[in-house]
C-alpha cells in the first residue's frame, strides 16, 4: 500500500499506533508516543523504533 | 397375489379392578395382604408428598414443581415390582417411582428446591439423574441394557416418560434399537392424556399409544394405570420377560394429569373442568381403597392414620431439606 | 406510545406482522391454545386462527424441520423452541438445513424463517431452561443471530427479521421479558439487523454485553467512564460500531452470561486482537460464567456475571 | 373386562404383476400403452444413466456415486404418478425419479461430479435438493404439506427414503406430525433391504415396514417395488387421498441394491452372491419387459432401440456437463 | 517399531484396549462386518466378537444415548459417527447427558466414552462428508475434544482417551487417514491429554494448528523462522506452551479449516490478547475457511485455507 511506502508526516493530535507491547516498553523508557509515527505498517510505532527516540530522564 | 394381507395385529389392554374396587381373580397378581397395604402407604406417602410440595412452592420454599396427582398407581404400581438391582430411568415426574424404591426424602424435595446435591442418588440404588429434555432418557435405558446383556447381569431396566416423549424421535429410536438387539428393557409411558397445553389427540393420531410397539417387532400393552395391581402385574411380567432374554415390553399406562402440569401452569386455560372432575372420580387411590374396603381391609380411620403417618414422614424430611446448608460456588466445579 | 414490556413487544410485533403479511404462521409447542408458557403469543390463535397458529406435537427437530419445508414453498415460518435448552435435538435441521438451504441450491430455494426461542438464566427454572449457547449459532453460516435487550428494540428487530430472507435466530432474554417497560412505538419500525447500539457514552474503556447482561452491565458501569455496546446483532457483528470505539477508548471489556470458552466474546475479542489491535493500551478482558453447566436455582447468581466481576475487570484494564 | 382386545390391525401388499410379468388384471393400474412405453423408456435411461456414472466415477470424470440399479420401477413408477404442481423431497438415490420429472441430465451428473450448480433445480421443478444427512428431509415434506394445506393449493407431497431412514427420529417425528394433522403427504420408502453394510434385520425388528404406519394412525401398505405398475397405482392412489383431503399414506416398496452402496463400497465384504443373484433374477426392468412381450408390445429388437436412445441422451448429457466451466471461486458466496 | 498409517495407528490402539479392558465397546454404522467405511476398525469384530463391536441400527443420536447408558453402567463405550456431518442429531445426547452427567448427579454417575468421528476436507466427498465443526463442541462444558495430527499421536492421544473418566470427542483427519506413515511403538504409550506439541521451533511468529491443517502448515512455514504448535487437544487448551511461545515470538497466526466466525482460532486468538497481550508486536491473525457452508469437490481447494494465504499472513505480521 502506498501509504505504508512514504509515510506522510503525523498529522496534528495523532495517536501514535502501537500494540500495548510496545506501549508498556515506551512506557519503561518513558518514552510520549503521541504525535510519533512509526515505520511500521500504518505508521505505527514498531519496538525498534523506540530505539531511534529521545529518553526521558529516567 | 393381488392385495394380500401381510400381517394382522392386536393390542390388548389390561385391568384388574374395575372402577368400583372389584377385582377380576384371574388376572389377579400375586402379592400378600402385606404388600399390597404397602402399596396403599406408598400412594398415600406420593399423594402427601406431592400436596407438600406445592404448598412449599406456593410459600416460595420450593422452585417450579410438577405435580404426580393422579399417576401414583403407575408409579408406584411398576416400580413395586423392581428388584434393587434393576436399573430405572426417570423423567421428570415419577417422584411416586423414588418414594416406592426409598430415594431419601429430603434429597427429593432439594432437587425441586434448585440444589443439584439432589442428585447423587445413593449407592444402593440405581436410579439415574431426573431427565428435563423430554425423551432423552429413552436412549440411556437402552444403553445400559446393552451393558446388562454384555455383562450377563440378572437385571432389567425400567425406563419412565410420558405420553408427549412419544413424539420425540428418542423415543422412537431406542424403541427401535431394543427391538433389534432383543434387549432387557421395559419402556413405561405414563400416558396422562396431556402434554402441557397439549391433549393426546395433538400429540398423535395413534388410536392407543401401545399400538407404537407393532413397529418395533415387540409387544405393547395398554394399561389401566389408575388400577395399581394392573400396572403391577404388567410390570413384573415385562421384567420377568426381559430378565429372562426375552425381550422389551412397551407399557401404556392410561392415566391423567390431574393438576396444573407444573406449578407455574394454569390447566384452567385448556381443558375443561368436566375432564378434570370425571377422572377425580377415577382416583387410583380411592380405587384401592374400595377395593380394600370391600374385604374389610380399610376403614376410613385406617386411611388417616396412613395419612397422618405420611405426613409425619414428609414434616421430618421438609425440615432436613431446610436444614441443609446452602450450597458453596465451589459446588459449581463438584462432580 | 405505549409502555410495554417484552412479551407485549413481542406480542405485538408478531400480530401486527401476521395482520400485514399472510405468509407468516406460528408453530410450536403450546403457543397457541395456551398462548405460550410466557403468553408472548397470547390470543394471536384466536385472531389468526388454528392454521397460522399451530399447536405442535412436543418435538423441537420436527418444528424446525416442518419450518424449513414451509418456508421453502413461500411461507415465513416462526417456529418457537420453548426453551432455548432445547434447541439441541433441532440443531441438525437449522445447520444441515435452514441456514445452507440457499448455498446449496444456488438461490433456487430459500429458507426465510425466525426461530424465536426464550434463553439465559437467573428465572430460577428448572435444568435446561437457562442456557445460553448462542455462540454455537454464531458459528453456522447462512444463520443470522438477534437478542434484543428491551422491549424497544425487541419489537423493532422482530419485525426487521420478519422479513428477512434468511433464516434469523431471535432469542428473547427471558430474564427481562416483564423486567423492563418501555415506549413501544405502536405502528411500525425496523432496527436494523447487523447494526449495534451504543448504549452509553464513555471514553475510557469499551464494553460489550447484549441480552440481560446489558441492564447488569448498565447498573455496573455508574462511575466509570465507559462506553457500553449493546450488540443486538450477534452475527454479523457490527465491525464498525466495535472498532470505532475500541480505537476511542483503547480497552475492551465482554460481558457475557454463556461460558468462557469458545463463547462469543472470543470472536469479539479475536476481531479486536487482528483488527484494532494497534489501538489497544490493555488486555482484552472477558466477563464470562466459568465452564460448567448452568447451575440449578441455589446457584444461578454465583454463575452468572455479577457486578463485581464486571467491575473488577473494569478497573484491571483501567490500570493500563 | 380382563386382557380385552384394544384393537386389531391389518397390513396388506400390493403387487400387480407377478415375477414372470403377467398381470392381475382387476389391479391393473388406467395406463395407456403409450404410458407403459414411456415408463419402460425411463427405466432404461435411468438404468444406462446409472451404468455411465458408474464408468464416469471409475474413470475418475465423477466422484462417489450411489447407484440405483435395481430400484428404476421404484423410483420411475412413483415419480409417473406425479403431477407438476407437486413437491419431491428425493434423498439422494432417486435419480430414477430426477429422470422421470425431467431433471436436465447434465445437472443431474454434475451434481455428483462435485458442483453446487446441479442443485439450482429449474423453475418449473418443485424438487428439493439432494438429502445427504439421511432422514433430515421427511419433516421437510411435512413442512411443504402445511403450507399446502393452508394455501389450499391443489397439490400433494412425495418424500423418498430407503429403509435405513427409518431408523432414524426424523422419520418418526415426520410420520406423527403428517398423521396429527392429517396432511397430503405420500411417504416412499424405498426398502432395498441394505444400508450400506446393515442388512433390513439389523435396522429394525419390525416384520415390514409398511406396518409402522400402525403408530402413526393412518395407512401403510407394502408395495413389491420391483412392479413398476404395483409402485404406480399405489403412489396414484395416496396421491389422489392426499389431495382430497384424506390424509397421509406410507409405501414401503419392497426392492433391492443391486449393487454397491457407493461406488466407493465393497459390498461383497458383506453380502452373499446367492443372495444378489436371486434378486437380479427378478429385475424390474426383465419384469415390464415379459409383461410386454407377453402382448407383443416388446422385441430385443425393440428393447435395443430403447437402449440405444437412452445411451445417446446420456453421451449428449456428459459432453454438455464436461462441457461446462468450472465454477469460479465467487460461486463459495452464490445462493 | 512399525510404520503405521493413522487408519492402522488407530486400529491398533482399539484392539489393545479392548484386549487390556474388556468394559471397552465399539458401536456405530458399518463399524462391524464391514469394518467401518475408512476401514478403521477391521478386523475387531471378527476378534472380540458381535457384542463389543456393534452394527447398530442407522441412527446417530440413538448411539450417542445408548452409549451414554453404557457408560453410566460401568462400561467404556466407544461410539463412532460416521462423519463429523453426521453429529448434529446426537447434539444433544452429547451436550445435555454425556458431558454433564458427572457434574449433575455431582459424581454419583460419569460418562467415560470416547466418541470418534472422521473430520475435515479435502477428499472430495458428498455433502455433510468434509466438516470442521470442532469449536461448537469445545463449547460444551465437560467434554475434552482431540486431534491427533499423524499416526504416532493418534494411538497415543485415543490411549489416553480410553482411559480417560470423562467424555472425550476423538475427531480424526480424514485427509491424513492414509497420507502420512510414521514409527508407532507397538506397546503400550499415552500422550496426555492437555498437551500441545512444538511442532518445529522458531522465534519469530508462533503459528498454531492442529489435524490435517498441521501437515500444511508445515509445508508452508518453509523460509521462515516460525515456531509451530500442533494443539493435538483442543479443549482444554494447553495455555502454558501457547503462552510460552508467544511470550517468544510475539506475534501469532492460527489457521483452522473451520469457517472464521466463532471458530476455535477465536479463543485462542481471545485467550491471548487476554493473556499475553504485552508480549505482542503484531495483530493476531486467523487464516480459515470462509464463512461459507463447505462446498462439494470442485470448489473445496478453494475454500480450505492453502499454503498462499498462510504464508500471506506470515508476512503481514513479521512486518510489524
Ligand atoms: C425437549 C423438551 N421440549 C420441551 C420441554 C418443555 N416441557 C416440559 S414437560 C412438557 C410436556 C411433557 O409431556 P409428557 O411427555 O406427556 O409428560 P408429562 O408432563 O405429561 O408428565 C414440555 C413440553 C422439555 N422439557 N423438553
Ligand atoms: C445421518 C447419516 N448417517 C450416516 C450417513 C452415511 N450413510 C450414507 S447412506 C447410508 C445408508 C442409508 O441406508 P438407506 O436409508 O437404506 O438408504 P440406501 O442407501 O439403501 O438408499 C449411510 C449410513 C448419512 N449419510 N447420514
Ligand atoms: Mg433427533
Ligand atoms: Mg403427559
Ligand atoms: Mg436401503
Amino acid at each position: 500500500e502506498p501509504e505504508e511506502e512514504s509515510p506522510p508526516a503525523a498529522p496534528a493530535g495523532f495517536e501514535g499506533l502501537a500494540t500495548p507491547m510496545v506501549r508498556k516498553m515506551a512506557r519503561e523508557r518513558g518514552i510520549d508516543l503521541k504525535g510519533i509515527r512509526g515505520t511500521g505498517p500504518h505508521g505505527c510505532i514498531k519496538p525498534e523504533d523506540l530505539d531511534q527516540m529521545p529518553q526521558a530522564a529516567q | 397375489m393381488p392385495e394380500e394381507i401381510l400381517a394382522t395385529f392386536q393390542i390388548k389392554r389390561l385391568s384388574v379392578l374395575n372402577e368400583n374396587g372389584s377385582a377380576d381373580l384371574s388376572l389377579m397378581p400375586e402379592l400378600s395382604a402385606d404388600e399390597i397395604w404397602r402399596m396403599y402407604q406408598l400412594m398415600v406417602l406420593a399423594r402427601c408428598f406431592d400436596e407438600r410440595a406445592v404448598s412449599l412452592q406456593r410459600e416460595g420454599r420450593l422452585g417450579t414443581y410438577p405435580p404426580i396427582r393422579g399417576q401414583e398407581a403407575a408409579q408406584v404400581g411398576s416400580a413395586f415390582a423392581l428388584k434393587a438391582s434393576d436399573w430405572v430411568f426417570p423423567s421428570f415426574r415419577e417422584m411416586g417411582a423414588h418414594l416406592t424404591l426409598g430415594y431419601p426424602i429430603p434429597q427429593l424435595l432439594q432437587y425441586w428446591g434448585g440444589d443439584e446435591r439432589a442428585q447423587k442418588t445413593p449407592p444402593d440404588l440405581n436410579i439415574f439423574p431426573f431427565c428435563v429434555a423430554v425423551g432423552s432418557q429413552i436412549p440411556h435405558a437402552v444403553g445400559a441394557a446393552l451393558a446388562i446383556r454384555y455383562r450377563r447381569d440378572p437385571a432389567a431396566v425400567v425406563v419412565y416418560f410420558g405420553d408427549g416423549a412419544t413424539s420425540k424421535g428418542d423415543f422412537h429410536e431406542a424403541m427401535n434399537m431394543a427391538g433389534v438387539y432383543q434387549l432387557p428393557v421395559v419402556f413405561i409411558c405414563q400416558n396422562n392424556q396431556w402434554a402441557i397445553s397439549v391433549p393426546l389427540k395433538g400429540q398423535t393420531a395413534s388410536a392407543s399409544l401401545a399400538q407404537k410397539a407393532l413397529g418395533y417387532g415387540f409387544e405393547g400393552v395398554q394399561v389401566d394405570g389408575n388400577d395399581i395391581l394392573a400396572v403391577y402385574r404388567a410390570t413384573l411380567n415385562a421384567l420377568e420377560k426381559a430378565r429372562s432374554g426375552a425381550g422389551p415390553t412397551f407399557l401404556e399406562c392410561l392415566t391423567y394429569r390431574m393438576a396444573d402440569h407444573t406449578t407455574a401452569d394454569d390447566a384452567g386455560r385448556y381443558r375443561s373442568d368436566e375432564e378434570v372432575a370425571l377422572w377425580s372420580g377415577r382416583d387410583p387411590i380411592l380405587r384401592l381403597e374400595r377395593f380394600l374396603a370391600a374385604s374389610g381391609a380399610w376403614t376410613p380411620e385406617q386411611g388417616r392414620v396412613v395419612k397422618d403417618e405420611a405426613i409425619a414422614l414428609i414434616d421430618r424430611a421438609v425440615g432436613e431439606m431446610e436444614a441443609a446448608p446452602h450450597p458453596s460456588p465451589a459446588e459449581l466445579f463438584d462432580g | 406510545m405505549a409502555q410495554l414490556n417484552m412479551v407485549q413487544a413481542i406480542n405485538q410485533a408478531l400480530a401486527d406482522e401476521m395482520a400485514r403479511d399472510d405468509r407468516v404462521v406460528l408453530l410450536g409447542e403450546d403457543l397457541g391454545r395456551d398462548g405460550g408458557v410466557f403468553r408472548v403469543t397470547e390470543g394471536l390463535q384466536e385472531r389468526f386462527g388454528p392454521e397460522r397458529v399451530l399447536d405442535t406435537p412436543l418435538c423441537e427437530s420436527a418444528i424446525m424441520g416442518a419450518a424449513v419445508g414451509m418456508a421453502a414453498y413461500g411461507l415465513r415460518p416462526v417456529p418457537e423452541i420453548q426453551f432455548m435448552g432445547f434447541t439441541y435435538s433441532a440443531f441438525e435441521q437449522l445447520f444441515a438445513h435452514a441456514a445452507r438451504l440457499r448455498s446449496r441450491s444456488r438461490g433456487r430455494f430459500s429458507c426465510p424463517l425466525v426461530v424465536r426461542t426464550p434463553y439465559g438464566g437467573g428465572i430460577k427454572a428448572p435444568e435446561l431452561h437457562e442456557e445460553s449457547t448462542e455462540a454455537i449459532f454464531c458459528h453456522i453460516p447462512g444463520l443470522k443471530v438477534v437478542v434484543p435487550s428491551g422491549p424497544y428494540s425487541a419489537k423493532g428487530l422482530l419485525l426487521a427479521a420478519l422479513r428477512d430472507p434468511d433464516p434469523v435466530l431471535f432469542l428473547e432474554p427471558t430474564r427481562l421479558y416483564r423486567m423492563i417497560k418501555e415506549e413501544v412505538p405502536e405502528g411500525d419500525y425496523q432496527l436494523e439487523l447487523g447494526k449495534a447500539r451504543l448504549a452509553r457514552k464513555g471514553s475510557a474503556v469499551t464494553v460489550v454485553a447484549w441480552g440481560s447482561m446489558l441492564e447488569r452491565v448498565l447498573k455496573s458501569v455508574d462511575g466509570y467512564d465507559a462506553e457500553v455496546i449493546d450488540l443486538l446483532t450477534l452475527n454479523p457483528l457490527d465491525l464498525e460500531t466495535l472498532l470505532a470505539s475500541v480505537q476511542k477508548t483503547g480497552r475492551a471489556v465482554i460481558v457475557h452470561e454463556a461460558i468462557k470458552t469458545c463463547g462469543l466474546g472470543a470472536e469479539i475479542a479475536a476481531t479486536l486482537a487482528e483488527e484494532a489491535m494497534l489501538h489497544l493500551r490493555a488486555p482484552i478482558l472477558r466477563v464470562t460464567a466459568p465452564d460448567v453447566p448452568v447451575p440449578l436455582a441455589k446457584l444461578i447468581d454465583q454463575y452468572l456475571p455479577g457486578p463485581d466481576r464486571i467491575r473488577a475487570a473494569l478497573d484491571e484494564v483501567l490500570k493500563y
